[in-house]
């Protein structure tokens, strides 16, 4: 627009199209950048701002300080146990979550054929309800005389012992509630392992276990890692888990952060919490997403 | 070609897709040493039957013999057999090196010779020892298919499988492999089994042609004998572009044109028959200065005519056909477009098929 | 432009469909409520910038007049208006009715109704009321009874309960002494905890017998349990604590009108709506827990209340329990002592 | 497949491993769904008397009947601007090249890649900055800022299997620039453009850790839920958690059965 | 060929991505009504080309001229000319008959008449009047080739493009559909301008031919002159296969290999050169039975053999080269394989190219 007056000389149609051509890509991206720039980068900021103001302050950067972060990284503070807590229990997701998910991933990307659709949205159905809601459905059925204590105490006289409360039931919830998480990027992953390379490893004397370390695991890589991210990000960041089925057998990092914005009435600390979980996690994510070829694994149909 | 002893021996190998049968009874044996391709149409089973034979499929009924042993249920990896994909199957997040050393890997041979070999096999193919470490998608389309054949070696099979190696290959460059292909056959002296869409294809390399349609392996034999002989209707048009008029029995051993009105006298050995198809070649047919000039003749009009490099081909128009005449450059029709010619054949260059 | 909408922000009670919905009937207004479980959460919410959002803000007695006062956060009542209502409420709600009231005494900061003892719940077929009464805050101090308790998760009510296991009263400034006591005290409290969690979690425990009795909790958390034919589950008020002659905390709701430049009038038409004896049932019945309320006082709300709802409420022992308890306040190095339990919580992990 | 040997029981063990899990996936349902017909507040297992109140309750709700009008709305306006922001992102993500396109593809990602309870919370403290009073609307702003990313993924799928050419071709056959967007481009790409819809309003529509802080004086569903849990479970919590899954899979299955028969319809032409 | 007037013509046009040049100062005049092909190797901007004149593509400098005006700027569809893909591009949401109709429902002619335009074009490509409601992911690979054609034909242009679209298609229909195009060139008088890879393509459909290399035009002929004269070495060898002996001048008029020991007679009217390239056709090579039988001649031996239906070929080593000779099956070569042979040309069959 604003060139408007230097290109006089062109028959405007020929500008608008030459315009239009030349940037349709960043001219789209416009809109959803815009949205992430005040959606987005902008609230990232303002805990940012908040991290460096007064404890238990309710103004913005009144009188910046970095009491906040000192507290955090005062020895005798324990929250870092809580950030070792929600790493720990991320990790543990994640190698559980790829076992459990790769046979599936790869029912769904070789075996199941046209019912693989059917399947694939019977397992998004439950991602509709709010997780809260499908925990504490767990909770009805590991709980003393719930479905399966009860149910076996009916059947069989005798019920089991404690599952609820504990760390195992914490990685347990973060399983069930990031399965689908792991599992779609997996199978987009494994889609992409050709048939062919598969059967050529077979026919040049692989085992199967020899075809699955060799072709099928490398070749479907990206598709784990990204999963395996996404899990990552989301279990670190997840806090109805520990609630609901730990009965807060452990105190996870958003739990501390929870806290501190509630009843703690602390949000500058909260506020610095988040930006430390936010660098861990935008560290993450960014190192890896650098060297994923977004193009290959998305363009792949 | 000798009568060399046969390696693999297929006795009524027939493979069923639910209800549909893709490969049907197929009785075949395959001589040591031997190069043998498959042609047919799309979907005539050509694939399937490799497949088998690979051990990447199990037959529905019938027997695979590979040294007159059984190996119907031998999976793949210990057959002593290897297959070159069409599209290569090349591990793509392995480079060169590790591609072609692979079937070594999984045998647990040491790196250091896995490595000598691969070189070794680098230089048979004629590709540069510093493609060693390169990785394969950094590969011509040439190049990535010497990989996939060094690979293949490496694995030192008794028998090798091509599907289509070359069809997604640009017609220069698959002139070129063609003949690498035949040379490298000639000095391994390995059993090559290929499948190829193209009938010149088939023609430079093989010793042996089998034709197959629906499932079934209708024509085996040399590429002459297929050329010059071909069993029915289907197989020579496969072959080779043809003109092919229908016929009925005439009298006086005669045939008599369906279609076109004629009468055409009929090559030497031909069975009792009532309806036929009287086959000639665009390269018998010529021009005729006089109806006398040859046994068997027709009057049209030249409708288009086209260079094909050392050859020239003739559209000519007769009644509601068109017949297609080829001439060597130097022998070319002198007439314009659209005159009335008069184009024959003798009985000896035409080949009577009654399917 | 507000005076079809009302906007309330309140613990669990005010927001269920019977007391809102025919309300909203009556005014044909837009009525929405949202509910939370902490008093300094929702203040926060004010501070934050929501006053220009709620109308009503319904948080427990010191808050109005300790904070929410002071800093700007409420609007008073008209006197003339409502103080006339607390004259028909139980006699220890006599106006000026401290909590009700400015710290000058010249204001009405808010209206009473819901109110409860909240010290701890047993059931009683595990460990007996009187052994519950006599034992008190020590039952935490028993090495036998750990892993066989819960904690129910709140704030700062867990706070107070833990300076009294202690043996300290919560509600004045502590020594260093103090703090060392009530760290060790967190420490073991928290190590020996079955299952932290809300209350739903502790009577599910309760009635399935993962637990057998959990800090913090009372009439307003017991009652559900109680009403759903499970009279084993009871609040307990101990006989004696740390405070001096009370043994347990009792809390009283304040509903205060938030001070909101566009305040709805509704605002004021509700707080005099829910004083209705019938709808004074109702907040008391309200779906999710059950609390005696100030206007039981009056004959026609009391004689609302079946036996199964004064059984769910401990009407029987309310006023003695009630005598017991002493009334919730804000303890004075309360961050302090929060930190302590935090880290307490967070070392007792893994569990 | 067929390359190793027990190939076959290895395909039964996957099928039967996926069966098993989703068993696992619906069993928290299932005992929601059981909790939600125990006349009892609390569950004791196995049920003792059965009942349909919390279902009759929850039904007959004004509030209920509030809470799911709020949630729809956020979700349709979340569906319908996110559609369309993603629309254009998912050409500017895959259909384009252009210089800092890679770079684009990585800062779209970055907020599905982030913990939404921080995201929420961030947003609050902005929002409180900018003074703006928190509702529904505001709530759908957060709900935009997570969810049209994914969206625009879920387009970008589609868009990279678009061949460019038959845009071109459509000019090259006199379309105008208006015409090739109707006829071609958006036809061409209805399904992606229609499950990224079906993607926006069903994640919009089960949102919590976003709407927890950005909602005001609103409540959405999974809010409700999630405050009555906390304080004051009834049954009630799972009935509506049970009605909004059956809502939730009716409009999938709903979705999908259109996109089926869309399908059979060009095809059965 | 008739002169007729020039409806498109190119002055200087080049296209620059980037550092890139794709198109280099081309000059081309194109007649009204010929077909002119394209032909030149993969990345030497034969697309770019097309896209410029289609108007998908602005050229960086020159003048693309249609009947003397000026279109450069003009957008695609506001220029009489049209573009059949490689992929054809046809719409898959859209029936046959919506995708023939498109270019007139882009101009607003009303459903009726646009119906019976459909229906008509359909007659013209001999394609059933019931394919107007078929969807085109039904039709196979012929069909969709005829859709494509009467959707371009639809839009009534005066120039046709074509990029490569016969590329994607299987041998005999495409050797079919080659034909057919030709015919309705014929039939419908338009011009076409096509592009290939296929050097038989090139020859049996236009009337002439470019040649491009790097983005230039090196030569641009009738398929005879540039069969017969090709320009350089680069052309000779993309006419089909060649032989190729590297020489220098010698004395008497006479060239001197510079690989091959030999003394070879050149054509006539050779002009003045150090060093250059003697091309020698595969027809044009024949086995002598001595020296003396043709002008030149070269001493190898028979390596190979393919029969190639109606000619045979035959790869001769002469030192470290291979020459390939080409005899019809009539006068096919009676040796053995791996025997000494000679083979030799006339001189007037030989090329001499200095590029
Ligand atoms: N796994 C399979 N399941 C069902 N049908 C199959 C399967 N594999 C092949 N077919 C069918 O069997 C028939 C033969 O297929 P095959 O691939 O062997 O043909 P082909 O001769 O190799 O064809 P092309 O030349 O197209 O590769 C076809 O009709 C095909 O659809
Ligand atoms: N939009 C573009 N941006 C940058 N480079 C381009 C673009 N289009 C073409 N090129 C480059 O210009 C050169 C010519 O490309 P063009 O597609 O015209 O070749 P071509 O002769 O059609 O090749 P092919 O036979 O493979 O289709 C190539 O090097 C190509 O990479
Ligand atoms: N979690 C809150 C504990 C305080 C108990 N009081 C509940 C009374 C409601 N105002
Ligand atoms: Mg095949
Ligand atoms: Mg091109």
């Amino acid at each position: 627009m604003t060139t408007a007056d230097a290109s006089e000389a062109l028959p405007p149609r020929a500008i608008a199209r030459r315009r239009l051509r030349l940037r349709a890509g960043p001219l789209l991206s416009l809109p959803l950048l815009l949205l992430l720039a005040v959606g987005f980068l902008a609230p990232l900021l303002a805990v940012l701002g908040f991290s460096f103001s007064e404890p238990r302050s309710f103004a913005l950067l009144a009188h910046p300080t970095l009491e906040n972060y000192e507290t955090i990284f005062d020895p005798a503070n324990t929250v870092y146990m809580s950030f070792l807590w929600s790493l720990w229990f991320a990790f543990l997701s994640v190698c559980i979550l790829a076992v459990v998910s790769y046979p599936v991933a790869y029912g769904l990307a070789k075996l199941f054929g046209r019912w693989a659709n059917l399947i694939t949205l019977l397992m998004v159905f439950p991602l509709f309800i709010s997780e809260n809601v499908r925990l504490y459905g767990w909770v009805l059925f590991f709980i003393k005389n719930g479905v399966l204590d009860g149910g076996l105490r009916s059947l069989f006289g005798f019920g089991i012992g404690d599952l609820l409360f504990t760390p195992g039931i914490i990685v347990f919830g973060m399983v069930y509630t990031y399965l689908p998480f792991m599992l779609f990027p997996m199978t987009l992953g494994l889609s992409m392992v050709p048939q062919e390379a598969v059967e050529a490893a077979g026919d040049l004397g692989a085992s199967r276990l020899q075809i699955f370390r060799e072709v099928e695991l490398p070749l479907s890589l990206p598709g784990i890692i990204i999963g395996a991210l996404l899990t990552f990000v989301l279990s670190v960041g997840a806090i109805a888990e520990s609630k609901v089925l730990g009965g807060q057998a452990v105190i996870v990092i958003t739990h501390d952060i929870e806290i501190a914005f509630t009843y703690a009435q602390n949000w500058p600390l909260g506020a610095a919490l988040a930006v430390l979980l936010m660098l861990v996690v935008g560290a993450l994510v960014l190192t890896v997403l650098r060297h994923l070829d977004l193009d290959r694994i998305l363009g792949r149909r | 070609m000798s009568k060399r002893p046969s390696i693999l021996e297929l006795v009524g190998v027939t493979k069923q897709f639910g209800g549909l049968t893709a490969v049907d009874h197929v009785d075949l044996k395959v001589r040591e040493g031997e190069f043998f391709t498959i042609v047919g149409p799309s979907g005539s089973g050509k694939t399937t039957l490799l497949r088998m034979l690979a051990g990447m499929e199990t037959p529905s009924s019938g027997d695979i013999l590979l040294r007159d042993k059984l190996v119907n249920e031998l999976p793949a990896n210990r057959r002593p057999t290897c297959m070159v994909f069409q599209s290569l199957a090349l591990f793509p997040h392995k480079s060169v090196g590790e591609n072609i050393e692979f079937p070594l890997k999984m045998r647990g041979v040491a790196r250091d010779r896995r490595r000598a070999r691969a070189l070794e096999l680098l230089r048979l193919l004629r590709l540069p020892e510093g493609y060693y470490g390169r990785n394969v998608t950094q590969c011509s389309g040439g190049e990535r298919q010497r990989v996939a054949l060094a690979r293949a070696f490496a694995y030192d099979p008794e028998i090798l499988f091509f599907d289509e190696p070359l069809s997604a290959i640009d017609y220069k460059l698959r002139k070129t492999l063609e003949k690498e292909l035949k040379d490298i056959h000639k000095e391994s002296g390995k059993t090559f089994m290929y499948i190829t869409h193209s009938l010149e294809e088939a023609m430079v390399m093989s010793d042996r042609i089998g034709v197959m349609r629906s499932g079934k392996l209708v024509q085996v034999g040399t590429p002459e004998e297929i050329y010059l002989h071909p069993r029915d209707r289907f197989v020579s048009e496969f072959m080779g572009e043809v003109n092919v008029i229908d016929v009925r029995k005439g009298p006086n051993g005669h045939a008599v044109g369906i279609e076109l009105p004629g009468d055409f006298a009929l090559p030497g050995g031909v069975a009792a028959f009532d309806t036929g198809h009287l086959v000639v070649r665009p390269e018998s047919l010529r021009f005729l200065g006089s109806a006398g000039e040859a046994e068997n003749h027709l009057r049209g009009t030249v409708y288009n005519e086209y260079a094909l490099g050392s050859r020239i081909q003739y559209q000519v128009r007769v009644g509601e056909k068109v017949f297609i005449v080829e001439r060597l450059r130097q022998q070319a029709y002198q007439g314009g477009l659209d005159q009335e010619v008069l184009i024959g054949w003798d009985a000896k260059d035409s080949i009577l098929v009654t399917d | 432009a507000r005076d079809k909408e009302l906007n309330i922000l309140c613990w669990e009670g005010y927001n269920s469909a019977d007391v809102l919905d025919p309300f909203r009937s009556a005014h044909d207004a837009t009525v929405k409520a949202e509910s939370l479980t902490n008093d300094p959460t929702m203040i926060n919410r004010l501070r934050a910038g929501e006053t220009n959002v709620w109308d009503l803000i319904n948080v427990n007695n010191p808050w109005a007049r300790k904070v929410m006062y002071p800093e700007g956060l409420i609007k008073p009542l008209d006197r003339a208006t409502f103080e006339p209502y607390f004259d028909k409420m139980l006699p220890m709600f006599k106006p000026p009715y401290k909590w009700a009231m400015s710290d000058d005494g010249k204001e009405l900061l808010g209206m009473c109704q819901r109110f409860g003892p909240y010290s701890f719940v047993v059931n009683t077929k595990k460990v007996s009321r009187k052994t519950a009464e006599d034992q008190g805050w020590d039952l935490w101090n028993d090495p036998a009874n750990a892993g066989k308790y819960g904690i129910l998760e709140s704030d700062d009510w867990n706070v107070f309960d833990i300076f009294l296991i202690a043996g300290i009263n919560p509600f004045v400034t502590h020594s260093d002494a103090d703090f060392e006591k009530f760290d060790t005290t967190a420490k073991k409290v928290f190590k020996g905890a079955k299952v932290v969690g809300d209350i739903a979690t502790m009577n599910q425990a309760l009635i399935s017998g993962e637990i057998n009795f959990h800090m913090t909790g009372g009439t307003y958390s017991a009652s559900p349990a109680r009403f759903d034919g499970y009279p084993e589950i009871r609040g307990v008020t101990p006989l004696k604590s740390a405070i001096p002659g009370k043994g347990g905390v009792s809390w009283i709701e304040v509903t205060s009108t938030v001070a909101n430049p566009q305040l709805s009038p509704l605002a004021t038409q509700f707080l005099e709506y829910v004083q209705d004896p019938k709808v004074a049932h109702t907040v008391a019945f309200a779906e999710g827990t059950f609390n005696p309320v100030a206007q039981m006082a009056n004959k026609k709300c009391f004689e609302l209340f079946t036996k199964e709802e004064l059984d769910a409420i401990q009407w029987d022992s309310l006023d003695e329990e009630m005598e017991r308890s002493a009334e919730y306040d804000i303890v004075p190095d309360y961050d302090r002592a929060l930190d302590l339990m935090t880290a307490a919580k967070r070392e007792a992990s893994g569990g | 497949m067929a390359a190793t040997a027990g190939s076959g029981r290895n395909r039964r063990l996957v099928w039967i491993w996926t069966g098993l899990i989703v068993v696992f996936l619906y069993l928290p349902v299932v005992c929601g769904l059981l909790a939600s017909l125990n006349q009892g507040r609390y569950f004791i297992f196995p049920i003792a008397r059965w009942s349909l109140r919390w279902w009759d309750k929850t039904i007959n709700s004004i509030e209920v009947s509030i809470l799911i009008q709020t949630s729809i709305t956020i979700a349709l306006i979340v569906t319908a601007i996110s559609v369309v922001l993603a629309f254009c992102g998912a050409l500017a993500f895959a259909r384009y090249n252009w210089k800092g396109r890679t770079l684009f593809q990585r800062i779209v990602l970055l907020p599905i890649f982030f913990p939404q309870t921080v995201l929420g919370l961030a947003l609050l403290l902005w929002f409180n900055m900018l003074g703006l009073p928190l509702s529904w609307r505001t709530a759908i702003f957060a709900h935009l800022v997570w969810i049209v990313p994914i969206v625009t993924l879920v387009i970008s799928i589609q868009v990279y299997s678009f061949d460019a050419a038959l845009e071109e071709a459509a000019l090259d056959l006199g379309a105008s620039r208006w015409q090739v967007l109707k006829e071609v481009t958006l036809p061409v790409l209805w399904p992606g453009i229609f499950s990224g819809a079906l993607f926006a309003f069903l994640l919009s529509w089960g949102n919590f850790p976003l709407s927890l802080y950005t909602t005001g004086a609103d409540t959405t569903v999974p809010e409700f839920l999630y405050a009555k849990m906390v304080a004051g479970y009834t049954p009630g919590v799972p009935t509506l958690g049970t009605i909004s899954t059956g809502g939730a899979a009716l409009i999938m299955l709903g979705g999908y059965a259109i996109v089926l028969l869309a399908r059979r319809a060009r095809s059965g032409r």
